[in-house]
Parts: C-alpha cells; structure tokens; sequence
C-alpha cells in the first residue's frame, strides 16, 4: 500500500487542482466545497428573506398603511415564505452541513455521485435565480402566500408561473440530494461502520433524504400543474372547469407537511451530536433516538390534513388526521426526554453550541407543543389561519431548524474553516437572539388566539398593542443576528487557528484536520465501536499501519466483526 | 466490506436468458389483448377492478424479470417496498376525504 | 346562556396548554438542574455506564401516548358539537367575493357586510364562494369554516351573546383580503325580526364596493382606488 | 485483519474512485421512485376525479381510439423485451446484437410518439383541447378528463422522448467500449428507466382507454 500522504495535507481549501481560482469552486466534486458553496448562497438568500421579515414587522407596527400598500405587503409574505422554505430552511443543514460532514462522519472520501452533488448546487442556483427573476417580469412578484392555494394562484394576474417554476426546481435540486445521501449512506461506510455505529446526525439526513425522495415529486408535478393551468388553460384545478381545488390543498400538504420534518430532522440530527459531546458522555437511548428519526419521518406522511381542518374536507377525515397528528409528538418527545436524560451524570462543558442547543430544546418545545393545540379539532378551526399558526411555525421553523442552523455553524465552524471564533461573543449574541425572539413571536400566540387572521395587511386597533411589541423583539432579534453572524465573519479572518478537535467530539470528523485534507483521509478509517465513546478510541485510523505493528492484525477483524 | 464483495458476485452470474425474457413479452402481450376483450364486454364496475389487476400483474412480471428486481439484493427489494407503502398511504387518507365528503 | 362550542373551544384549549405547560417547565428544570449539577466544575468526570434506561423509554412513550390521547378526545368532542348542525336552526346563506361578504336569509332578504341575527338562536350557515377561496370567521364564536368555490360547506353556532361582533375572512384571498370584513349584529329577536321583514333600504341596494366597516374606513379609500386596478387573466 | 479487510480497505484508499454498479443501480432506483411519485400525484388525481365524476369520466373515454391505445402498448411492451434483451446480449459480448436491439427500441419509442402525435392531432382538430370549442360544451367531468388526459400522456411522451436520449447516450458509449460485457451497468440504469416508462403506459392505458 503506498504512503503517498503528501497531497493530503493540504486542506481542501488551499488544494489547487485543474481549475484554479474561482472555477476551483464552481467545477468542484469535492464535497466540502461544494458544502460551502451551498453556504454562500444560502445565507445570501436567508438575508434577503430576513430583511422582507423586518419589512413586514415595521409594516404591521401601525394599523392602515405605514410603509408599503397591501400589494407590497402581499408579494412580501409570499417571497419572504417561499425563500425561507425552499431556498433557507429545506437545503441549510443538509446541503450545507449534510455534504461537508456527511462523508467524513461514515469515514467516506466523498459522496457517491459528486457529479450529481454538483449538479443539484446548480439547480439550487437557477432556482434562486428564477425566483428573484419572478420579481421584475410577468405581472410582479407572486403574491399568493407560500402555498399557492388555487384557485387564486391561478387567477392572479402576478407572475406566479415563474416562483413556482423556481420552486419546482428548487425541489428538483433537493430530489437529488436526497438520492446522493440515501446511496452515500448505504454504500460508502467505512468498514465496521454498522448502521447501529452511525452517528445520529447521519440518521437523521438519512430519514430526511427519505422524506426528500418519496414527498417532493408530488410538489413538483402540483406546481407543474398550476403553471400548465395558468398557461395553458388546463382545467385539473380550476373550479370553473370543475377542478376540486381540495384536491390541490391534499397535494401541496402531502409534500408540505413531510417537509416540516425535512426542516426539522437534520436540526435534530445535530442536537444529537452537541449534546453528548459537550456532556462528555455517550448518548441517553442511541437506537431510540435514531430509530424515532424515521418514526417521524414516517408518521409524518399520514398527518397532512391537519393543514385543511377548516377547508371543507369530510368529518371523517378530519378526525383521522386529527388522531394521527397527536402520534407525531410521542417519537419527538422520545427525542427531547433522551436528549435532556443525555446530561444527566455528564461532565458539562458550557459552549456556545451548547447554549444554543438549550436554547433549542426550550423553544421547539413551545413551538411543537403549541403543535398540539393546533392538532386538536375544536381548537384549530378557531386558531387556523390565525397568529396563533405563525407563532407555532416560527417557534418550531426558526426557534427550531433556525437555532440548530446557528448551533450547527457554531459547531462545526472550526472544522470547515479551520479558525475559531470568540465564544464569549458567541454566547451574548445567543442570549440576544433568544430575548428578542420570544418577544417578536410569543405575542403572536396571544393575538392568534384573539383572532387576528395571518396574511393581514392591516389590523383592528384592539391588537396594535401586541404588533408594537412584537416589532420591537423583531429589532432585538435583528441586532442579535447581525451581532453572531459579524463574530463569525470576523473569526474567518481573524480568528485563531482551531485545533483538529476543540470541543473533544468523538466522531469522525474530529480525528481530521482542520479544515480537512481534499479526501479527508489518506486511508479509510475501521471503526471499532459506537459514535459517542468517550473513554476508549473506536476508530483505527491507519489500519495498513496498525497491520504492521501487529502481526497479522486480528484484533481489529474481531472488533469490525464484534457488532 | 465483504457484503459488497458478494454483491458484486451475485450481478454477474445469473441472468435470465433470452428464452425467459421471451416467454414474459408473450405473458404480457396476452394479458394486453385480455385486458381489451374484458373491457369491451360490459362487466360494469368489474371492469375497472380486472383492468387494474391485470395491469399489476403485468407491472409485477415487468419489474420482477425485465427490471431484473428477482435477482436483485434485498436492500432495493424493501425499497421498491417502502415506496410502495408509502403511495398506498396517500391513497388510503385522500380517499379517507373523498369517500365521505 | 351558555354556548357549547365556545366552552368545548377555550375548554379544551386550556386543557392542552395546561398539559403543555406542565411538560414544559418540567422538560426544562430538568434540562437546568442536569446543566447546573453535571457541570464540569461540579461533576468532573462524567459517568460513562449511562446509555439508556429501557424502563425509562416505556414510561416516557405510554405516558405521552395517553397524554395526546386525551387531547385528541377533548378536541372531538368539542368537533362533533361543531358539526353537528341542529335542525331547526335558521338558516343564513353567506357568499364570499373579493372582497366582501354578503348574506342572504331565507326569505330572500339580502345583506351585504352586515350580518343581522336574533339573540340566542341556532344559526347555520351555508357557504359559497363566487371566485377564491375565503374563510368565515367569527373569533367571538370560536368558528371559521372556508367558502369554497363549487362547494357549499356549512358550519353553525349558538347567537349567545348580544351586541356586535367582528366577521373576518381567514383565507388569503388577494389584495383586499385583510379588508374582507363584516359585522356581526346580534339584537333581541323583535328586532331582528322587524329587520328582517323590512323591505330593502337605500343601504343594501347599492351594492357596496367595499366593506363599510366604520373602523377601517381610513384605509379603504386608498385600497379602493388600489383595487380597481388589480386585474385578472381569466375571468370566469 | 482478513486478506478480504485488507482488500477492501486498500481498494478504498485508492485514488481511482471506485466503480460501484450496486450503488450506481440504487441511485437510479431511487430516481425511479421520485418519477414514480411524480406520476403518482396524477393518478392520486385521476383517482379523486373519477371518484366525483365517474359519468362524465366513461362519456369522454368514449371517444378514446382502443385500437391506438393497443397498438401503443405492444409497442412499448416489445421495446421493454428489447432493452432487456441487449442487456442479456452485451453481457454475452454480442456488441452487434445488443446494439440492433437498442436501434429497434429507438424505432419503438419513435413509433409509439408518432402514433401519439395521430392521436392528439385528431383529438384538437376535434376542438377537444383546452379552450377547444367542443370542450366548452362539455360538462365538467369531460373537462377534467381531457386536462388530465394530456397532462398524463403528455409527460408520459416527454419521459419516452427523455428515455430514448438516455438509450441514445448509452449507445454511443457501447459503440465506443466504454460499456462493455464487463461494465454496462449504464446500460442496465438506461433500461430500468425505459421498463419505468413502459410500466407507467400500462397503468394509463386502462385508464384513460378502456372505461365503458
Ligand atoms: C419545522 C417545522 C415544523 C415542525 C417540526 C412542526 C411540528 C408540528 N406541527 Fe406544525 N407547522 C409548520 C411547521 C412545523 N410544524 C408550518 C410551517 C405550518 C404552517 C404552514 C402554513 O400554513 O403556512 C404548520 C402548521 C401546523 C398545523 C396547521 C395549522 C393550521 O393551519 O390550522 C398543525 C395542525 O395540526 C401543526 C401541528 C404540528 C405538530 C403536532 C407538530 C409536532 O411535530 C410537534 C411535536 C413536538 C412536541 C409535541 C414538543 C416536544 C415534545 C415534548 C416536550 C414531549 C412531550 C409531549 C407530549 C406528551 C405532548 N402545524
Ligand atoms: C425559516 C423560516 C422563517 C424564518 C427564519 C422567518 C423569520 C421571520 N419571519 Fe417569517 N414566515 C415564514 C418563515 C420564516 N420566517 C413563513 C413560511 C411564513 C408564511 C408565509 C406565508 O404566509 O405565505 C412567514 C410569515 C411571517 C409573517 C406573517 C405574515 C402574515 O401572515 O401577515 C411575519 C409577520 O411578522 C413574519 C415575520 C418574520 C420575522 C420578523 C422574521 C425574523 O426572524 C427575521 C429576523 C430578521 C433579521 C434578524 C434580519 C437580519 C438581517 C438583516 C436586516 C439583513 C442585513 C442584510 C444584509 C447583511 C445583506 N413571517
Ligand atoms: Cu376573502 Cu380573504
Ligand atoms: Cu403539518
């Protein structure tokens, strides 16, 4: 076996390769790059989608009209949706965070097919491109709400065609990351690696890209279909042509509900890896925690009526899906009561990526409780397209995926960029940012329950009170983001070096350099034992070399063979 | 790693021939001409049924034989089922609206 | 006089917040007191034998299992009152259109914004929609319930309360959607009924354009000229 | 450590990436069911509608032409038997064979495309398109049975079209031995892709033909 271990001490972001420069990242099939190509331009998107949020907040800060018309205001909660679902929300963790570590953590020198990786970045990019088009041409940007309802999305004289062109190819690119992981994770292991020695972060992408496979094609063929519809004249939904537009609701749930899981999923995944590396200790219940991933995931098909309660949609029905959505909450609470028991008896190192995990637990908990309120019949028709639904997705969507998205670059930061941030800073603007969110939306819960519809452009005066307080979490919440994203750009920089292992992770990742070698290892890796071992090595990592120091190795064909 | 090894074993050595692949077209074929005499007869809701039978059942010989999924690994068999599973539930719960509207 | 589906709406809801609430704060003193106690100052070396409890998976399974249960029941109950519309009830056909309500009593009379009703009386609704979907929604009764275009969906409540009541539509049905308002007045019956009888005024025959409700009458101005030239591609 | 483990993990440190046709095959699998999904939005719809419409579904239906819809079936049917067996033929290192076989499913796929474009002509020249003059007079359920007729064999058409490109590419590297008897798991993706296209024929030909 030749040593040639020269090029592999270059770190995938120095490696110079056929195409230097720019076209090094834009030709790339490395994995990490690709990873942070994603990151890029997702926090592109993320910031444009931010900024309509605050938009919308000083609009509601007074009644009537305050800085923009109720067109504008329409086309904004639109865009500021369909930007934060299908271009933030649905690729951040697993795009970005799914491509670098996926590979190393099963100790794989890249994805299965890096051409396809590659490919589906550049679908994530005409889309996000098509979407902005969407704004300038046709009739102006889209204003139907993120969900496309027809048959207003069909009547609309905006250019919806284009969104959700953009977004039907946006879940094309998704489609295909999914693909990418489900084959990477089943045939890259490394040996010894057994599905019961995977890390939770990869049982998670696995039963998000399960969900992104089976749940998206039937968004992308709906879409199609309006866009055939206002096109065309096709009569599939219209209700003038005898279209059910009941039907089109049960279509975009299917997708839609699942893909609240594939939100949130890749989130829980990371919980899983924070916890038990900053406890210091394995895991609280590993195969519940994992096999309740796909528990989610699966019981995450059978509830997306619960989206239509008030629609028309038959009784029976409504009770079924009623039953089924309470189902949901009993794999999650599985979930945090593991995640809570993971501390106990543990040796707990406060950093950031803790803090934000603690964070996480307390406000997904509000938001996934408030869940229930929702699930429950009587409640929902009178809370249903309320506040009440804002508050719950902002809790669970950005107090959830959107927190774990900020603990995941706190996490990993050291290990993509090989530089350290200051934690200190870290930490205040963790504290900020959960201030000022449960000031932006916890008045929402209230007001929802007052009867303040959603997509208001304006409101009666009892709840001006209540938007006032609301916008001003908003400016809290703004200057807490800004502050934690400056502290990371500022380490990019100027930051220390990091060392391969900062926190004392116990995965993969963290036995690499950092940043990591363009191939991450120069030998595959034998694992020896479970993800979060803290008191004994699970990973040989030279096992060619070991193989010469003991004759003929078979300790280690013992372990491999042990699970 | 050795699981993969024998994977690799397993693809090359059997196939069906020719003979075989022979023998399904004529299954198939005969099942489309059966399939047109049933509807022409007027069996009322029976048609629909026996159409969508016999559809499965040549849809179970297309992928069993010329998909080769009979000699395929068990990993690609329970995902063909999980798909399957998971279209069923669309079904079942949509019509759980439609059924009783 | 009491109303089932507001008791049934608000009972249950404060059932599962209390249940949620309790969840909460005991998820979260423990999270806590493990952060507090496990710290590495306090607890130096972390006890490597914990990986799971199997006792602790059940408990922590059944016990929310029947938790949820318990949610779901308290929520049908108060459904299957919603739903099930009695039968003598007087009967108020509501049509939804961009953007503005109107109503129509069952003998004939017509009423555009202004939703007239007798104190306490069933009441169900019928509703229709002539272009998009809207949502009747009247948060003071706890009930909303779409107007589909091609279908006609029903939903009642019990007129329990005098006085006046705001009507909102709850489904984004374009630009106006947030001005799509309506009132709600429910007077003793003598009155309604003299109102009712009453031939159309000057006020109902002239088609409103708008929603004349007197606490958004700053902002419909302008919207009013906004809307005019909002345009669709296919008017059926 | 086995001479297997050593094997297997010297063969993964190598810097030539690894051919792995098993994974390649299951990548390709899984499009198949985004593709089946894809449809399967349709046929969920399809189902509904003829659910509420089963009158109007069986008047339109009516006007289908059994005898094209038949003739297409055998066709992609007999194209389905002719991937097949190229496979069998590359496999047994017969190039010319297999190659023929593959020019005969293209002259399928074609086949099946003109016999569609017939069908659709006839249909719009009939005013049945949407907006058509005939279809204005028609009551709901033909409508709808007619929009979701051309959606649904449209994109059936359009994954022939796709299908026959994939075998076209596929041709062009057995002509030039980058898929041989040894390494033609492309060829085996290629034709996966075309049985998924034919399987899907054989649902929508009941459907859309044989209601009486
Ligand atoms: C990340 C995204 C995400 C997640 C994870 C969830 C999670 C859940 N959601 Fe949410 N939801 C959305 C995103 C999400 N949702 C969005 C975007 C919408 C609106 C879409 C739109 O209309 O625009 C929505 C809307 C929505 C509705 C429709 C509201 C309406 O329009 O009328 C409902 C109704 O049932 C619902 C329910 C639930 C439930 C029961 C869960 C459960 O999964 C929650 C489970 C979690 C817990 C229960 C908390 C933790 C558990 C414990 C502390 C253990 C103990 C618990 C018990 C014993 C109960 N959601
Ligand atoms: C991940 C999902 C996500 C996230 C993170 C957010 C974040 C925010 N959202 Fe949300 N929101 C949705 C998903 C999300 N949203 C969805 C799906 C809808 C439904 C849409 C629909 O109805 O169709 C919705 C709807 C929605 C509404 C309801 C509109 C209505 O019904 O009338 C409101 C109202 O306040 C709102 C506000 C906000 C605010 C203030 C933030 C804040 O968190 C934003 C915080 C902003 C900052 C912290 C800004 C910091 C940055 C800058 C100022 C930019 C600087 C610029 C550069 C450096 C280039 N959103
Ligand atoms: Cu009508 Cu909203
Ligand atoms: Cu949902």
């Amino acid at each position: 076996m030749s040593h040639t271990l020269a090029h592999n001490e270059v770190s995938f972001l120095e490696y110079q390769g056929k195409h230097k420069g720019i076209w090094g990242w834009l030709l790339t099939l490395d994995h990490k790059r690709i990873g942070i190509m994603y990151l890029v331009a997702i926090l592109l998107f993320f910031f444009v989608a931010m900024t309509l949020g605050i938009l919308m907040r000083l609009e509601m800060l007074t009644p009537g009209e305050t800085i923009m018309k109720p067109q504008t205001y329409n086309s904004i909660f639109t865009l500021h949706g369909v930007i934060m679902v299908f271009l933030f929300i649905i690729p951040a963790i697993p795009a970005v965070f799914g491509n670098f570590i996926l590979p190393i953590q099963i100790g794989a020198k890249d994805v299965i097919f890096p051409r396809l990786n590659l490919f589906s970045w550049y679908l994530y990019i005409i889309g996000g491109i098509l979407a902005i088009i969407s704004l300038f041409t046709g009739g102006g940007a889209a204003d139907t709400g993120w969900t496309f309802y027809v048959p207003y999305s069909i009547r609309s004289a905006q250019n919806v065609s284009m969104a959700t062109f953009a977004a039907f190819v946006l879940g094309f690119s998704s489609i295909l990351t999914g693909i990418n992981f489900i084959a990477t994770i089943h045939r890259l292991r490394a040996p010894g690696m057994t599905w019961f020695r995977l890390p939770l972060f990869i049982w998670g992408l696995y039963a998000t890209s399960w969900i992104q496979v089976l749940a998206t094609p039937i968004i992308g063929i709906t879409l199609a279909l309006i866009i055939l519809e206002r096109m065309l004249g096709i009569g599939v939904f219209d209700p003038a042509l005898g279209g059910d537009p009941l039907l089109y609701q049960h279509l975009f749930w299917i997708y839609s509900h699942p893909a609240v899981y594939i939100m949130i999923l890749p989130a829980m995944g990371v919980v899983s890896e924070i916890l038990p590396t900053f406890a210091r200790k394995d895991v609280f219940g590993y195969k519940q925690i994992a096999i309740s991933s796909l528990g989610i995931a699966l019981i995450g098909y059978l509830v997306w009526g619960h989206h239509m309660f008030a629609s028309g949609m038959s009784n029976t029905s409504r009770v079924v899906f009623s039953l089924l959505t309470f189902l949901v909450a009993i794999p999650t609470g599985v979930k945090i009561f593991n995640w809570v028991a993971t501390l106990y008896k543990g040796s707990i190192k406060f950093s950031a990526p803790l803090y934000y995990v603690l964070a996480f637990i307390f406000i997904f908990s509000v938001g996934g409780l408030t869940g229930l309120v929702l699930g429950a019949l009587a409640t929902d028709v009178h809370v249903t397209d309320t506040y009440f639904v804002v508050a719950h997705f902002h809790y669970v969507m950005f107090g959830g995926m959107g927190i774990m998205f900020f603990a995941t670059c706190h996490y990993w930061f050291p290990k993509v960029f090989g530089k350290m941030y200051n934690e200190k800073l870290a930490v205040i603007a963790c504290t900020v940012i959960i201030i000022g969110f449960n000031i932006l939306y916890f008045p929402m819960f209230i007001m929802g329950y007052m009867g303040m519809p959603r997509r208001y452009y304006d409101y009666l005066p009892e709840f001006q009170g209540w938007h006032v307080l609301s916008t001003v979490g908003s400016w809290i919440l703004v200057s807490g983001i800004m502050f934690m994203f400056g502290n990371l750009f500022y380490a990019l920089f100027k930051g220390t070096k990091a060392a391969t292992n900062p926190w004392g992770g116990t995965t993969l990742e963290w036995r690499v350099p950092s940043p990591p070698p363009l191939e991450n290892f120069d030998e595959i890796p034998v694992v020896t034992g479970g993800p979060y071992v803290h008191d004994k090595p699970t990973y040989i990592m030279h096992p060619s070399r070991e193989l010469q120091h003991q004759n003929g190795g078979g300790k280690i064909s013992q372990e491999v063979k042990s699970h | 790693m050795s699981e993969q090894g024998k994977e690799h074993a397993e693809h090359t050595s059997h196939h069906p021939t020719y003979g075989t692949y022979i023998m399904v077209w004529i299954g198939l074929v005969a099942l489309t001409s059966i399939t047109v005499t049933v509807a022409g007869i007027k069996l009322g809701s029976l048609t629909l049924i026996t159409a969508l039978t016999i559809a499965t059942i040549k849809t179970l010989m297309v992928t069993y034989y010329f998909m080769h999924v009979k000699f395929d690994n068990r990993v690609i068999k329970i995902f063909i089922l999980v798909c399957l599973i998971i279209f069923l539930i669309l079904w079942i719960l949509t019509f759980s609206d439609l059924s009783f509207r | 006089m009491t109303n089932p589906i507001i008791n049934l709406v608000d009972g249950s809801f404060i059932f599962i917040i209390a249940i949620s609430v309790l969840l909460l704060i005991g998820v979260t003193l423990a999270m806590l007191y493990f952060c507090f106690r496990y710290s590495e100052k306090r607890n130096p070396q972390a006890d490597q034998s914990i990986t799971g409890n199997t006792t602790l998976e059940v408990i922590w399974t059944v016990i929310p299992l029947f938790l949820v249960l318990g949610m779901f029941f308290y929520g049908w109950e108060g459904f299957k009152v919603m739903r099930n519309i009695p039968e003598n009830a007087m009967m108020v056909k509501v049509t939804g259109k961009m953007w503005a309500w109107s109503f129509e009593y069952e003998n004939g009379k017509k009423s555009d914004t202004l939703l007239y009703l007798p104190y306490a009386k069933d009441v169900r609704f019928e509703l229709h929609s002539s272009d998009v979907i809207h949502s009747f929604y009247v948060p003071a009764f706890r009930v909303k319930e779409d107007c589909v275009p091609g279908r006609t969906n029903k939903m009642w409540f019990n007129t329990s309360r005098m006085g006046e009541f705001d009507i909102l539509c709850a489904e984004y049905c374009g630009m106006n959607h947030a001005y799509m308002l309506g009132k709600l007045r429910i007077v003793p019956e003598e009155e309604f009924n003299e109102w009712v009888n009453k031939k159309d005024t000057v006020q109902n025959t002239q088609q409103s354009q708008s929603p004349s409700v007197d606490t958004t009458k700053k902002v419909i101005t302008d919207t009013v000229k906004l809307k005019s030239d909002t345009t669709f591609i296919r008017q059926k | 450590m086995s001479d297997h483990e050593i094997a297997a993990v010297q063969e993964h440190s190598g810097h030539v990436v690894h051919r792995d046709d098993e994974g390649s095959k299951m990548g390709m699998w899984l499009f198949l069911f985004t593709e089946l999904l894809l449809f399967g939005g349709l046929f969920l719809l399809y189902g509904g509608y003829r659910f509420e419409y089963s009158e109007g579904f069986k008047a339109a239906a009516a006007d289908m032409n059994v005898f094209i819809g038949m003739i297409n079936t055998v066709i992609l049917l007999t194209s389905s038997l002719a991937v097949a067996l190229s496979i069998a033929a590359l496999q047994e290192n017969k190039k010319t064979l297999s190659m023929g076989l593959l020019w005969f499913t293209q002259v399928c796929g074609l086949a099946f495309l003109v016999n569609k474009y017939f069908e659709w002509s006839h249909e719009i020249h009939n005013g049945i398109y949407p907006g058509g003059p005939a279809l204005e007079n028609m009551s709901n359920g033909e409508v709808i049975y007619f929009g979701l007729y051309y959606t649904m064999t449209g994109l059936h058409g359009l994954h022939v079209i796709v299908g026959m490109i994939f075998i076209g590419f596929v041709m062009v590297f057995i002509q030039r031995d980058k898929i041989t008897s040894t390494n033609y798991q492309k060829l085996e993706n290629a034709g996966l892709y075309w049985h998924l296209v034919d399987i899907i024929w054989i649902f929508l030909f009941p459907l859309f033909y044989l209601l009486h």
